[in-house]
């Protein structure tokens, strides 16, 4: 499978990548890790006139805390993550969803904010910051300004990002003390888009009932989706096996999936029903751990 | 008896390491990709996006003119040349490119021929087909219905029938029936699936205009008889055509047909004078070529009310897709199906199968699979598990009463096959004692309490491999044996070549490891070549696990030859009669006194310096085996799998196979054949398919949505052997390559509906995925 | 592959104002995100192409759009679109019937009913997420036939705005057949 | 379909400068099969699924077929024909030999990078460790069970032999 030709330029800074973006427009695509656009160009249904390889531009790649944000930077590969030791410690829900993405080789490259920059519902990270209520940084011509997660995800494949702009940081508020989350996907062999999959964080107050808590589904809608009636229930709760199931119940009402080869849509939804409840119970665990 | 050999000279029985693995492991291996020859040029075909459509004009100006564009061959082209038919393994035809419509999506219809791949694929994308979509077949069922649409109109015959085919005697069977007290019965699905072997098939086709001599280098499993096609189709003298099948990267049954890709790059280089090379993609790869199974069957047995079985009724429909490209023995349409009687005795039998087209890739291929006999072992496990139900029955004892005692082989089956041997309840016996069975059931028992679902699926299979005898086996007319020639060398090193085609299953060691055993020369100092039609002995090549029970064979008898030459030259050089002489492997010593003796080596050398009177120079021989019957090997498997209840995911919590494949040559060989196919088996059950919506679109046409096995899904395998040599084999070898393919299927799925068969479940179709699960439990409302 | 979408939303028109939008293959061309009539060829034959792109991914299809049927009295019309992937590569239809009833508050509702097949490489790769995209892009088209009826102010999006958005951003089946492939993504 | 301008790609193969001018879609795949002629890499897919093409860039595996050469540009490749020092076979290639980690050998390259890069992050990986690290690879014909064994091999000679051409990263597993 041979890609059609194309310009390839390569920047290396962030004003020099806009300012190609601007100049060229819709015939330019970004190449950051390029695992989903290079398959999509050997298959010739992708065919950009001009790549722009934003690969070289430094600065970019980073996993730190700072300002009350755990900060991963535009260039920052899954592998990155999952050989972070403060992601290992701190954010075992961003470990879980890495190590499930795509196979080893394709995580040394694929990026953290190209898999959310795709809008793609069935990518994994979206649920994951959806959970985590995670703000975007998008810098065009104009600058910076930051996109709160729940505004990013506008349709299938259509994110919040304006023509001309790259997404350069995800930002994640830090967990409060007794925190924890996970996130659980079915897929149908190593490697796959998620069947359905599920993201949850949890804080618990000193009585051990929820204090905050988030819920990200994906490859269940249109977009991925935010289980906002699942978390208003849980509030103020605590995380037993009956409220847990009731969470999950209400989640599954609030997915809209469709039918495809990796299954019914009522199948579906009873994974989501499913998964959900079993990311609760391993987000309480790991908050109380 | 078989001699035991020292670890030195690696004979029969030794885990030898294998010859070929040095150059694969350094990255030196020569696949046929990696040849390159000077001006060598690239070929792409254009393919159909429908499945069924007329073709109303193909324009090539455009790909024509672009910078770098040699050629392009079109269906209209090759029709002048009388090229635009193939004949396929099954005494049909199919397009090499099409002309007047198109059967099925991604059939080929145009070859471009550029300066390099990329060129090659800007080229394609302009060339301009025009079509008129045709109402499109998919299902099967439907394929004779009066108002089907008519495939095929290049045929005589106007509907989309292709065969009925069917053994054992009818009647006898309806009568057993219509009395019997106990039936059972199954319908099931065995999906189209592909072997999709890591490496795509392609070729280069190189014309020498000034020698007129051509030569093909190519992914076939069955180079001889390619040359053979090649020259009948073509028209090319056979002498000036060479095939050499290099390294190939698995086959798996996928590199046994002859493609359009093929012959376009013939006919490219035959126009052009230039080295053609054509590599097919992966999605080509499952779109286009060989596939497998797509048997829809039914299966009934009547028994008496302790379980004895008294009769087999067998019913299948066989989708062949757009041509019948089926690669198997020329009298058997429906191949080795009729082995579906398996391993039990059945008084009466009957098995009819009716083959029609569909608007699908054509095939099917025997995929790791001795012609059907993968299907008919699955149908049968699944029936007898569902017999076992009806009679509330523990599937093992109902196997036990019914297998074929070991003291009637070699047994003539009541579909006319002669088992050569076998002992069945003793390698069941085995695998339940190594999977701890009755503890098994305790937990079962004790888990249904709880509600918890695990199951254990038991696959007694019996195989049947080795085609063929001459009488009955033969593929477009030339009989299924196959053949090996040895040359010893003067300083007692040997060279030796076969007909048959090694695609990973270790022939340059095995091979060498028989010539060890039969003439004591060390498997180290023999060289085995395979795959040069110019150099190797005619044969029939490498699929259906016969390349041991064939060119093995033949190994064996040319080594014999050679050893009774060899005896002559001994007693010349002891001066001694030849009757006094004894073997053992390596030398001939007089019988008495071994210390008189002559190594191999030195008879040999002998062989060219020192030449008894009136014998011929030399110590060569040839030999082409024709099996006395085909081999059965044999087997129980046994799956242990728990379900969850909410995903509806199926785990394979252990796996223990038992094989009998006779005398074995290298146990670490054997070993992991049978580990790939278990793998490729699992695969099969649960995860693939190559599906086709209502308008014809292949659904899995790539790895995106054909889903192969990764490590992590993979379990881990226990394997365990008893041993029942075949009486009529030099050695008492078997064959093993298709066993776990064959045997396996069975095993998951019976392991899966046990765990469900006491909430009323009978059979599930494969590919069980965790939806189908799920949705069961949901039925049978026991989803947590 | 084959799917219907059934729809059936309001627009605040008088049916016949309705009726003379929805019968014009050239104005209710201009509903559907890409799509632009060339010519006609009778006078219920018209030409024409769409592009459907999104991101990277494009897709242009040569076509015609045939008016199978059109019943005035009860406004009932059925509309027949086929289009071929100029590179070859498969084709997509779409056969709607389009029926009117005026509502008591003077409006009109619209139901839809319509068939949409693909074939080729996007009905091979995609076929997971065809039935979202197409629902979306459904989804926009009524936007627009609300928009380019409705006066701009109780319209969300005026048609101007919309005719901008050409062609319409992250909606096409070509770019979810290429995703059904991707890994995840960089 | 007008050829770009080609661009100028220079790498380190194996310990070997090398460079040429290509196109700037051609694969690095194809870069180091046909421009290197090192066709030890092997093609098995179109989707970025086999990991047939698996090679290490700057000391990461990398699919070469969903990878152009000219991104490439700078950096250190390293093939399955580098893996054997001076003529000394790596623990790697000598365990699946052993163990018979191989059968048609297609998969093979790819399979020797992955554990390659699996041992230097994790030079004591558990078998489920083994299994997700070649995840990304897939082979039709040994079941992988030999395959784990022969990365356990290595990964036990390579413990007792500092002497081995991989050094020991400090990051945990991938896993």
């Amino acid at each position: 499978m041979i890609p059609p030709a194309f310009e390839y330029l390569r920047p290396k800074t962030i004003p020099e990548a806009v300012a190609f973006l601007a100049q060229y427009g819709d015939d330019a695509k970004i190449l950051s890790g390029g695992q989903s656009l290079i398959p999509m160009m050997k298959l010739r249904i992708a065919r950009p006139a001009y790549l722009i390889d934003i690969n070289r531009i430094s600065g970019l790649s980073y996993i730190k805390e700072e300002a009350g944000f755990l900060k991963i930077g535009g260039l920052t590969r899954e592998a990155d993550l999952e050989a972070s030791a403060l992601i290992r410690s701190k954010y075992p829900v961003i470990l879980d969803t890495a190590h499930v993405i795509a196979d080893p080789q394709v995580r040394n490259l694929a990026t953290v904010a190209g898999n959310l920059a795709h809008g793609d519902p069935a990518n994994d990270h979206p649920a994951t910051m959806l959970a985590l209520g995670a703000q975007i940084v998008a810098t065009g011509l104009a600058g910076e300004r930051i996109i709160p997660i729940e505004e990013f995800f506008l349709s299938v494949f259509s994110t919040g990002l304006k023509p001309g702009e790259i997404l350069t940081e995800i930002r994640v508020p830090i967990p409060p003390p007794r925190s924890g989350g996970a996130y659980l996907k079915l897929e149908r062999k190593v490697g796959d888009f998620a069947t359905a999959a599920a993201a949850a964080q949890i804080a618990l107050d000193g009585k051990g009932a929820v204090q905050k808590v988030g819920i990200g589904l994906t490859n269940v809608g249109p977009t991925p989706i935010k289980a906002r009636k699942a978390e208003e229930f849980l509030r103020g709760k605590k995380v037993d096996e009956a409220n847990a199931r009731q969470a999950g119940q209400l989640a599954a009402e609030e997915a809209q999936p469709s039918s495809d080869l990796r299954g019914p849509a009522e199948y579906k939804r009873g994974l989501v029903k499913e998964l959900v409840k079993r990311a609760l119970s391993r987000a309480v665990e790991r908050a109380e751990a | 008896m078989i001699h035991k050999t020292s670890p030195e000279v690696g004979g029969m029985g030794h885990s030898i390491k294998r010859k070929e693995d040095l150059r694969f492991i350094q990255g030196k291996g020569n696949y046929v990709d990696d040849v390159h020859l000077p001006g060598m040029v690239y070929g792409q075909l254009v393919r159909s996006p429908y499945a069924h459509a007329r073709l109303k004009s193909v324009n090539t100006d455009k790909a024509k003119k672009l910078p770098g564009v040699l050629a392009v061959i079109t269906g209209e082209d090759l029709a002048k040349a009388n090229l635009a038919w193939m004949p396929t393994l099954s005494y049909d035809k199919q397009m090499v490119l099409a002309t007047g419509k198109v059967l099925f999506q991604s059939q080929e219809v145009a070859f471009v021929v550029a300066e390099d791949r990329y060129i090659a694929a800007d080229a394609a994308e302009l060339v301009e087909v025009e079509y008129e979509e045709l109402p499109v077949l998919v299902d099967p069922h439907k394929a004779l219905d009066p108002d089907a649409p008519l495939l095929r109109e290049d045929r005589e015959q106007k509907n989309n029938h292709i065969f009925h085919w069917e053994v054992g005697d009818r009647q006898a069977t309806e009568q057993v029936f219509e009395k019997a007290p106990v039936k059972a019965s199954v319908h099931a699905f065995f999906p189209r699936c592909h072997p999709a072997p890591l490496e795509t098939c392609g070729c280069v086709a190189d014309f020498n205009r000034a020698t007129g001599r051509l030569t093909v280098y190519m992914t076939s499993q069955a180079p001889h008889v390619h040359r053979t096609v090649f020259a009948l189709v073509g028209g090319i003298p056979e002498n000036n055509i060479r095939v050499v099948s290099p390294d190939i990267g698995g086959g798996f049954g996928n590199k046994v047909p002859v493609y359009p890709g093929y012959v376009c790059a013939i006919v490219a280089s035959l126009t052009l004078g230039l080295p053609v090379k054509w590599i097919e993609t992966r999605s080509e790869n499952l779109q286009s070529t060989g596939f497998a199974r797509d048997y829809h069957m039914t299966a009934e047995i009547a028994a008496d009310r302790d379980g004895k079985m008294q009769a087999l009724r067998v019913k299948t429909l066989a989708d062949h897709g757009a041509f019948n490209a089926a690669a198997q023995p020329t009298k058997f349409p429906a191949g080795l199906f009729s082995i579906c009687t398996g391993s039990y005795e059945y008084p009466n039998a009957f098995c009819e199968v009716d083959g029609v087209y569909t608007n699908k890739a054509p095939g099917g291929i025997a995929y790791r699979c001795s012609f059907r006999v993968t299907e008919a072992a699955y149908l049968i496990e699944r029936v007898v598990d569902v017999l076992a139900l009806e009679l509330k029955m523990d599937p093992a004892e109902l196997r036990r009463k019914n297998f074929i005692p070991a003291a009637k082989f070699p047994y003539k089956s009541s579909l006319g096959w002669t088992y050569d041997s076998g002992n069945y309840e003793a390698a069941m016996n085995l695998a339940l004692e190594k999977i701890g069975y009755r503890q098994l059931r305790a937990e079962q028992a004790e888990k249904r309490k709880k509600g918890e679902l695990m199951g254990i699926g038991i696959s007694s299979f019996t195989e049947i491999v080795g085609a063929g005898p001459a009488h009955t086996f033969d593929i477009l007319g030339i009989k299924m044996f196959d053949s090996c020639e040895i040359r010893v060398h003067p300083t007692g090193k040997a060279m030796a070549r076969m007909g048959t085609k090694s695609q990973g299953q270790g022939h340059e060691t095995t091979y060498a490891q028989i010539v060890a055993q039969e003439l004591g020369i060390p498997a180290a100092d023999v060289t085995i070549e395979e795959g040069d039609t110019d150099t190797a002995p005619y044969g029939l090549g490498t699929y259906a696990s016969r390349s041991t029970p064939t060119s093995g064979a033949a190994t064996a008898m040319a080594a014999r030859k050679i050893r009774a030459k060899a005896k002559k030259i001994a007693a010349y050089l002891l001066e001694c009669n030849e009757n006094d002489l004894e073997w053992e492997p390596g030398k001939f010593y007089v019988k008495g006194t071994p210390s008189k003796a002559k190594t191999i080596q030195e008879i040999a050398f002998a062989a060219y310096t020192n030449i008894p009177p009136g014998l011929e120079a030399g110590l060569e021989a040839v030999d082409y085996y024709d099996p006395p019957n085909l081999t059965f090997p044999f087997g129980t498997y046994v799956c242990v799998v728990d379900i969850d209840k909410g995903t509806g995911e199926v785990k394979v919590r252990r796996f223990v196979a038992v094989d009998d494949c006779g005398n074995i040559i290298n146990p670490m060989i054997v070993e992991g054949q049978i580990h790939g196919g278990l793998t490729e088996g699992l695969g099969i059950a649960f995860m693939q398919q190559i599906d086709y919506d209502e308008s014809g679109n292949v659904q899995g046409g790539s790895f995106m949505d054909y889903l192969l096995p990764t490590a992590v899904e993979t379990p881990h395998w226990e394997t365990a052997k008893t041993c029942t040599p075949s009486p009529h084999h030099p050695f008492g070898a078997k064959g093993v390559g298709e066993s776990p393919n064959v045997g396996s299927p069975a095993a998951f799925v019976n392991a899966v509906v046990d765990a469900l068969s006491h909430l009323g479940v009978k059979h599930i179709d494969m590919p069980i995925t965790p939806a189908k699960v799920w949705k069961v439990l949901q039925e049978k409302g026991v989803a947590a | 592959m084959a799917l219907k979408i059934e729809k059936s939303f309001d627009v605040g028109q008088p049916v016949e104002k309705v009726w003379a939008f929805l019968s014009d293959p050239r104005k209710v061309a201009t509903c559907v995100p890409g799509a632009q009539i060339t010519d006609q060829v009778d006078e219920k034959t018209y030409k024409g192409t769409i592009k459907v792109k999104v991101g990277p991914s494009v897709t242009d299809y040569n076509g015609e759009v045939q008016i199978v049927r059109l019943d005035p009295q009860n406004h009932e019309i059925e509309i027949l679109g086929k289009g071929q992937d100029v590179r070859g590569r498969g084709s997509a239809s779409m056969k709607m019937t389009g029926k009117l009833r005026v509502l008591d508050n003077g409006g009109t509702e619209v139901t839809s009913v319509s068939e949409i097949g693909v074939v080729g490489i996007l009905a091979q790769m995609g076929s997971r997420v065809i039935t979202e995209v197409s629902n979306v892009m459904f989804g926009e088209f009524v936007k627009r036939f609300q928009a380019q009826l409705q006066q701009p102010a109780d319209a969300g999006e005026s048609p101007a705005a919309s005719a901008d958005v050409q062609p319409i951003k992250a909606t096409t089946v070509a770019w979810a057949a290429a995703k059904g492939l991707f890994r995840e993504k960089s | 379909m007008a050829k770009t301008a080609e661009q100028l790609v220079r790498v380190t193969v194996n310990g070997r400068e090398r460079q040429a001018s290509v196109e700037p879609r051609l694969l690095l795949v194809h870069f180091i099969r046909e421009v290197l002629q090192l066709t030890g890499t092997h093609v098995g897919c179109d989707t970025s699924h086999c990991g047939a093409c698996t090679v290490l860039l700057n000391g990461k595996t990398v699919k070469s077929c969903t990878m152009f050469a000219v991104q490439a540009d700078g950096g250190e490749l390293l093939t399955v024909e580098g893996l054997s020092a001076n003529g000394q076979l790596h623990p790697l290639q000598e365990g699946f030999k052993e163990e018979h980690g191989l059968q048609c050998g297609f998969c093979t390259p790819g399979m020797l990078m992955s554990s390659y890069a699996l041992l230097r992050n994790n030079p004591r990986p558990s078998e489920e460790e083994i299994r997700w690290g070649i995840s990304g690879n897939l082979c039709r014909c040994t079941g992988y069970q030999n395959i784990v064994s022969a990365v356990r091999y290595a990964a036990a000679k390579m413990a007792n032999d500092k002497t081995a051409p991989v050094e020991m990263a400090e990051v945990g597993g991938t896993r």
